[in-house]
């Protein structure tokens, strides 16, 4: 049965992200006044970088650009199997990782600042997710998604503090302002493109579906906050996203370092403070 | 190697052998003892190092007070060897990675005094020592008698000094002497351990205090200076700097001392007591002392450019993390702690082992200088690439033992952020390296290397080990690890090749195979075809005919050199250091505080 | 800013549809540049006037050639025509996939030519 | 041990024009910044001696696209003051709505591109669209959005009908009023203020020392304005230059955001105060001599020389522009600074790179 | 039927590199004002992307001079096909009213072939977005004609 679950999401996944994206853009458009592209642009964008000329910079990019995809892909399989969070994080580490060697690979400064700084926001989030994680096994003694299911009242009950934590990595992972810095979905940057400027063709179309897995799995962590009701985990993934949008509408980009200094700050004292009270047996 | 493998199965056992009984054994041990103690004195006074002197002296004093005043002249009832699963593992790694090791070492100590312009080959001395190292290991990890244990943890502190200042160098003398210190240091720590252990239990023999030990509040003070004995070799924090300095010596010193056995030893002490503080304030130090080693070392392995130095940094990280599993006490985390033993010491024996065979190609330790290695000697690029991916990436053994680490640490709040934080560091410096070790220019192809077999031979083998090993993890915990915890319920089930407990599971074997799957389906799709265009790289349209060079003012063909991030503005060197070791000295000293 | 782009939301999309439906240009604004061949002289001032230089006449072959891709729209031949039989239209030129010239011949009809680069 | 050199430029989404900045970074810390230029050199200073020089004017109005009307205006003072041609009084009124129109275009257009440069998209795409409502009233006044070229030698080609002013009024109402919308954010908001405050400061000293220029200039505390000259109908304008202290790119900002209101007034009053009469007269004759005539940019103090033999060829032009005057600031303030800094600071002088090359 | 997918989505998304070789600025504010709320050519799905590598459409604005030249040409280079070169404003089409100085080597199709060109000083927004507009039905042209590239692509 969960291996059921997985292939329909590792199937669906991608076409839930692409409206996803694509609604994003649209109402990103309409908070700045414009009109905006159609609702499956998204799609366009990577069919048309698929039909690309291949051309690559070096030989191993596209087998990092594979793997990257491969693990989004296991990670979301392995979230609808309701299989263990950590590991669905470490899975979903794999693919960042390669990612990032990938951009490695190639002798231009702008891939390679934009890897390391890809390194430094992996730093900046990884923890805080890790974080996240303990605090929902703190709470339902288990690090498996079932267990979270099992709860008879949402984690977000008991959890606000590690959620508005949360709510950092998913900025972080979502490239939106103002921690779009390793790479900017619009490239006005002084990395050209961070992290994905040598990435072209084929294997950038690779790279885009692969973040859309990633957005779903992020996504799909975040619904874990509000599992009682469907309507409340719909609302609250609603408002989640309309916020980040609106974040990355107020807000300019940042510089790594005081992204890595004011998250970590600010991120650590939040989750430590919602620990502790879990562990002076706090409940609501 | 042969003998080790036999030993399999027999595990437990406990044996007396006639030989331990006799008194004129213990006797030659108590004199070897001393001599021991005079010989690292000797050293101390030849080097005008009156720490070493100091502290050697201080051991004598207090070795004659344990022998003449508390024993009386005599000697305890002797307790001979014992082996159970946690000494067999550590025995077949010592003897396997050993061995693989002395393999490699004969190339490499050719090339090494090739280098040296030596007159007369200085090679006996240093094979004469790494088989003693071996002999002494083996043995430490098997007897089970204190003072026994003490009089290897003495020799293998001396093999170490001694292979340190192989290269009788100013600094490897430096170094060398720095070791000796804070490894007396720790011998001083556990011979005073011993002797409160016996004027307690009256005992010495390892297995009845354990387990005698619990509940006994007045243990935990020995038992605490047993486990900072054990910090010390270990090279934990505030002692990391010894096995800093060990990188001087020559690179299969550092691979077999300094990253996959002897640094062990301490770490092998701590389990093996483990059981004996159990659920005490003592365990909860130990555990939050690792946690803080495992943060701060990969921290200050993030500012380095040196790649032994990451290296060392690394392994002092790794040693934390088992040892603050070892603290975290379930079941759980003891298991974690053996596997990241035992898959640590394979990787890191491969890595340092690489790095060898690089810095001897090259001529430098400088990660900025291997970029671009693909280009260089692409098969041994390869293979520290994936023994780093090893060290980093899930399925393999490492990633597994962290993540038993954190499911078992979830329940303690400060251990939990540091081994977050701290595992999001280690990504950062090892995920960088790889990047640039397989970067080359674009279009991939590469000088062929040549490398003689004896080196080849022990790289492969051990990362085929490191693979293998890690495929197997669930079947190495059922068939060895489980074992010894016979009588209570088993940390986790194993279930076609699926670790799982009440709080997770971690798909070994199923992950496995998608990652050989995606591996070789990635491998095949990313063959470039023949339509495929290669391109230099973006350089806002200036780049010259060179690859990754550019043309740049008054049209100067200019090279745009890269770099990678070391951040010295939060993880240098100088600015972590003195803050981490008093904290790490701080947090010891609660440690202790806490036991009384 | 929250206030701002939550205004720009609720006022709707500020875009002018161009393509689909096309403003009309203002009044007196220099687009295309024409030439009503009937009533010119060929008199030759707006060429010789022309800063850019893009405009040829030819009293023996009766035509006055314009090369509207260098054009650079300023007017100034418009002002200059003593009959007033330059003008400019309101909407700009459109796009082509060919550069060409346009040659009006007093008593042909309009025809497209090929401009030479450098006159 | 860990250098990186980033090729900056020509071609790069964040630069608007072609310059190269050989920058050499350290853990993305600028220790070294080298420029590069030419790419935009077109040699039209020499073009002078192909076109005559009425034809020159459409040549100077496309030395730079975005402060055209101002370049046109100065060249034509200069040839005036050669020919001792006395502009109508309503003329010189038209040149100063013009000018000062072009001043709010280029302010506004800074501020976006100033905005995109910290990622700060959504006020780019604000500030554009007011400025459309600008161009808008370029194109209905003048028959072209960027490049009016209403200037002739002698006075204005174009008049404005006093419904035509009644309707800029209106228009720059609304401008004005969107303008105070994006204020706070502008000045206060926090991620803003974390970009570019304390960014490239240069002190008074400096700033007067390295010859800056413009808004660079007065943001240093320097109140230096070319319009203070009183050229054309200034000196019937109540007008003091905008003068900040803080001398960082905060400051920079905060000059043209205020110096924008300033033009809208500007205009206004030119509107208001506008004698009726002819906007230009007829000119015969050649120029002779030589002269040297000073206008205020929006980037700051732009310096024509003009030689002419009484041929109608110039004999000499050379134009000396604000950005010119700016790279050596901008040399200065980039080392020390983060990479992320670089769009920012670079972004600060408003350079007009074709301004510059020519 | 992926085939179909490509070619339908390839003139649904044109990105946008833009590159000013030596333009007054006039150009360049006019492509940029394309994008900004008024116009909004994102509603074709341009993106200005910056990055050769990534874009289908080059736009190219100002005179060619004799250092940018090589630049324009590498960029072309570096930009994978199918591709579109749209030469925007009097300059980039003939070198306009600088034709004859000393440094203009002349208009773009002087160094890479262009596709469209857009005439005007400078060309107004309606006029960029025709221009991209008739890129895009030559790029459907293109694929009636069915080069073997697209076909190889698709299968």
């Amino acid at each position: 049965m969960t291996l059921v679950y997985a292939t329909l999401g590792v199937i669906f996944a991608p076409f839930a992200g692409i409206l996803i994206a694509g609604l994003d853009r649209i109402l990103t458009a309409r908070f700045q006044s414009r009109t905006g592209p159609p609702l499956l642009q998204p799609l366009y964008d990577i069919g048309k970088l698929w039909g690309k000329e291949p051309m690559i910079a070096h030989r191993f990019q596209p087998l990092c650009a594979y793997i990257y995809l491969a693990a989004a892909m296991v990670s979301v399989g392995l979230f609808f199997a309701q299989s263990d969070l950590l590991l669905i994080f470490f899975v979903q580490a794999v693919g960042a990782v390669f990612l990032v060697i990938g951009a490695f690979l190639v002798p231009s400064p702008f891939s390679q600042a934009g890897a390391n700084r890809e390194l430094i926001q992996i730093l900046t989030y990884e923890p805080l997710i890790i974080i996240v994680l303990a605090g929902i096994h703190l709470y339902t003694g288990s690090f498996k998604i079932s267990a979270i299911y099992a709860m008879d009242k949402p984690l977000l009950l008991n959890l606000p503090l590690l959620f508005i934590v949360f709510g950092y990595a998913l900025t972080i992972k979502l490239r939106k302002s103002p921690f779009d810095i390793s790479a900017s979905h619009h490239a006005h940057q002084e990395l050209v493109r961070g992290v994905l400027t040598e990435y072209s063709g084929r294997t950038l179309a690779i790279v885009e579906i692969a973040h859309l897995y990633e957005t779903i799995l992020i996504l799909g962590l975040c619904s874990l906050f509000w599992t009682t009701s469907v309507l409340g985990m719909v609302v609250l993934l609603a408002l989640t996203y309309l916020a980040e949008i609106v974040v990355d509408n107020i807000s300019a980009r940042m510089s790594f370092r005081w992204m890595l200094k004011s998250v970590w700050s600010t991120g650590l004292v939040l989750s430590a403070i919602n620990l502790i009270w879990l562990y002076s047996g706090g409940r609501i | 190697m042969a003998g080790s493998v036999l030993l399999i199965g027999t595990a437990p056992a406990s044996s007396a052998p006639a030989l331990f009984a006799s008194s004129a054994f213990t006797t030659s041990i108590q004199v070897a003892d001393f001599a021991l103690l005079g010989l690292i004195l000797f050293f101390g006074i030849k080097f005008k190092n009156w720490i070493i002197a100091g502290l050697s002296l201080a051991q004598i004093a207090l070795l004659a007070f344990f022998e003449f005043v508390v024993l009386k002249g005599g000697h305890a009832e002797p307790a001979g060897l014992f082996c159970d699963n946690l000494s067999l593992i550590m025995v077949l790694i010592i003897s396997i990675a050993g061995s693989l090791i002395v393999f490699y070492a004969l190339p490499y100590m050719e090339h090494h005094e090739h280098h040296l312009k030596l007159k007369t080959s200085r090679q006996p001395r240093f094979f004469a020592l790494l088989f003693l190292f071996i002999g002494a290991m083996n043995a430490l990890v098997l007897v089970n008698d204190l003072m026994l244990f003490y009089f290897c943890f003495e020799i293998t502190t001396l093999c170490s000094f001694l292979l340190i200042g192989h290269d009788k160098t100013r600094e490897a003398r430096q170094n060398a002497l720095t070791a000796l210190w804070i490894n007396s240091l720790g011998g001083l720590a556990l011979l005073l351990g011993i002797v409160l252990i016996y004027t307690q239990l009256h005992t010495l023999d390892i297995q009845v205090v354990i387990s005698q030990a619990k509940g006994l509040d007045a243990l935990l003070i020995p038992l605490g200076l047993l486990c900072v004995a054990g910090f010390t070799k270990a090279a934990q924090m505030p002692f990391q700097k010894w096995l800093l300095g060990a990188m001087v010596a020559p690179t299969p010193t550092s691979a077999l001392l300094h990253s996959s056995t002897m640094v062990k030893a301490g770490v092998y002490l701590v389990i093996r007591f483990a059981p004996a503080f159990e659920g005490t304030p003592l365990s909860a130090g130990v555990a939050v002392c690792g946690a803080f080693t495992f943060l701060s070392a990969a921290a200050l392995a993030i500012g380095q450019s040196n790649g032994k130095k990451v290296l060392a940094y690394s392994t002092v990280s790794n040693l934390g993390l088992i040892l603050a599993c070892a603290g975290i006490n379930t079941h759980a985390a003891i298991t974690a702690a053996i596997l990241l033993v035992i898959f640590h010491a394979i990787s890191k024996a491969l890595l340092f082992l690489c790095m060898g065979s690089i810095e001897q190609h090259i001529g430098s330790r400088d990660i900025e200088d291997m970029r671009g290695l693909f280009g260089e000697m692409p098969k041994t690029a390869l293979i520290i690439t994936l023994g780093i991916l090893t060290m980093i990436l899930p399925p393999f053994g490492m990633l597994l033992g962290k993540w038993m680490a954190i499911e078992s640490a979830a329940g303690n709040l400060f251990t939990l952020l540091m081994l977050a934080m701290g595992s999001a560091l280690t990504v950062v410096y090892w995920a960088r390296w790889a990047g640039i070790l397989m970067g080359s220019d674009f279009k991939g192809d590469s000088r062929p290397e040549h490398l003689p077999g004896l080196a080849r031979l022990p790289l492969v083998s051990l990362l085929v080990s490191a693979v293998v090993l890690s495929m197997s993890a669930p079947f190495i915990y059922a068939k060895m690890i489980l074992t010894d915890f016979s009588g209570t319920t088993a940390a986790f089930s194993v279930s076609n090749g699926v670790m799982a407990n009440a709080s997770g599971s971690f798909a070994v074997i199923p992950l496995f195979l998608i990652a050989i799957g995606v591996f070789l389906f990635a491998l095949a799709k990313s063959k470039p075809g023949r339509r495929t265009r290669l391109s230099g790289p973006y350089m806002s349209g200036i780049s010259g005919q060179e690859n990754g060079t550019y043309i740049g003012p008054m049209n100067k063909i200019m090279g745009s050199a890269q770099s990678n991030y070391y951040l010295s503005g939060f993880f240098g060197e100088k600015k972590l250091s003195g803050i981490v070791n008093a904290t790490a000295g701080i947090l010891i000293l609660i440690m202790i505080g806490a036991s009384i | 800013m929250i206030k701002n782009i939550f205004r720009n939301f609720v006022s709707g999309s500020a875009t002018r549809p161009y393509p689909i439906e096309v403003r009309p240009g203002f009044k007196d604004a220099r687009g295309e540049l024409a030439n009503k061949i009937g009533e010119c002289t060929l008199c030759g001032i707006c060429a010789r006037k022309c800063p850019s230089q893009c405009i040829t006449v030819s009293r023996k072959d009766q035509y006055w050639e314009v090369d509207p891709f260098s054009c650079v729209y300023c007017g100034i031949c418009v002002e200059a025509c003593p009959q007033n039989c330059l003008l400019h239209y309101a909407e700009h030129r459109k796009p082509a996939r060919k550069k060409s010239g346009l040659l009006l011949n007093k008593n042909e009809s309009p025809k497209l030519t090929v401009v030479s680069e450098n006159r | 041990m860990s250098k990186t050199i980033v090729p900056f430029g020509p071609q790069h989404p964040v630069l608007p024009e072609p310059i190269h900045l050989s920058l050499t970074v350290e853990d993305e810390i600028v220790k070294e910044a080298v420029p590069a230029f030419g790419y935009v050199h077109r040699g039209l200073e020499k073009l002078a001696e192909k076109r005559d020089f009425h034809q020159m004017i459409q040549v100077v109005e496309r030395v730079c696209g975005i402060c055209s009307m101002i370049h046109a205006m100065c060249y034509c003072q200069g040839l005036e003051t050669l020919m001792n041609v006395d502009v109508p009084r309503r003329g010189q009124f038209l040149r100063v709505i013009w000018s000062e129109l072009h001043r709010i275009h280029s302010h506004l257009l800074w501020l976006g591109l100033y905005a995109d440069a910290f990622g700060f998209e959504s006020v780019f795409m604000q500030f554009w669209k007011i400025r459309e409502r600008i161009m808008d009233i370029n194109e209905a006044t003048a028959g072209n959005r960027v490049i009016v070229s209403v200037n002739q030698v002698g006075g204005v080609r174009r008049d404005l009908s006093p419904s035509k002013c009644e309707w800029i009024l209106a228009e720059l109402a609304h401008v004005e009023q969107e303008m105070k919308d994006l204020e706070s954010t502008m000045l206060n908001n926090y991620t803003v203020k974390k970009r570019t405050v304390g960014k490239g400061v240069l002190t008074q000293e400096a700033a007067y020392e390295l010859g800056a220029a413009g808004p660079t200039l007065r943001a240093s505390g320097i109140a230096q304005d070319m319009r203070q000259l009183a050229y054309e109908a200034f000196d019937e304008l109540d007008f003091a230059p905008v003068v900040e202290t803080g001398g960082d790119a905060y400051a920079r900002g905060v000059v043209r955001f205020r110096e924008t209101f300033q033009s809208i007034d500007l205009v206004r009053q030119a509107i208001a105060r506008m004698p009726q009469g002819d906007t230009f007269v007829k000119v015969k004759g050649k120029p002779e001599g030589e002269v040297v005539q000073r206008v205020e940019q929006p980037r700051g103090e732009c310096l024509y020389y003009i030689k002419a033999n009484k041929t109608k060829f110039l004999d000499r032009l050379r134009i000396r522009t604000p950005t010119f005057a700016n790279i050596p600031p901008l040399a200065a303030m980039l080392p020390g600074m983060e990479l992320a800094d670089v769009p920012v600071l670079i972004l600060s002088i408003d350079p007009c790179i074709s301004c510059t090359e020519r | 039927m992926l085939k179909k997918i490509i070619e339908h989505s390839q003139v649904k998304s044109p990105w946008l590199v833009h590159y000013d070789c030596g333009s007054c600025n006039g150009c360049d504010i006019e492509t940029l004002a394309c994008l900004t709320p008024l116009y909004d050519v994102e509603r074709f799905g341009v993106l200005n992307i910056g990055n050769p590598k990534h874009a289908d459409v080059l736009i190219v604005t100002g005179t060619v001079n004799k250092r940018n030249k090589k630049v324009l040409k590498q960029i072309y280079d570096q930009m994978p096909s199918p591709k579109i070169i749209i030469a925007i404003g009097a300059c980039g089409l003939s070198g306009g009213i600088f034709r004859e100085a000393y440094n203009v080597v002349g208009g773009v199709d002087k160094v890479i072939p262009v596709d469209v060109y857009v005439p005007g000083c400078p060309a107004k927004p309606e006029a960029i977005i025709d221009g991209v507009v008739e890129g895009l039905a030559k790029l459907k042209e293109l694929q009636q004609a069915s080069t073997p590239d697209t076909d190889a692509i698709a299968s």
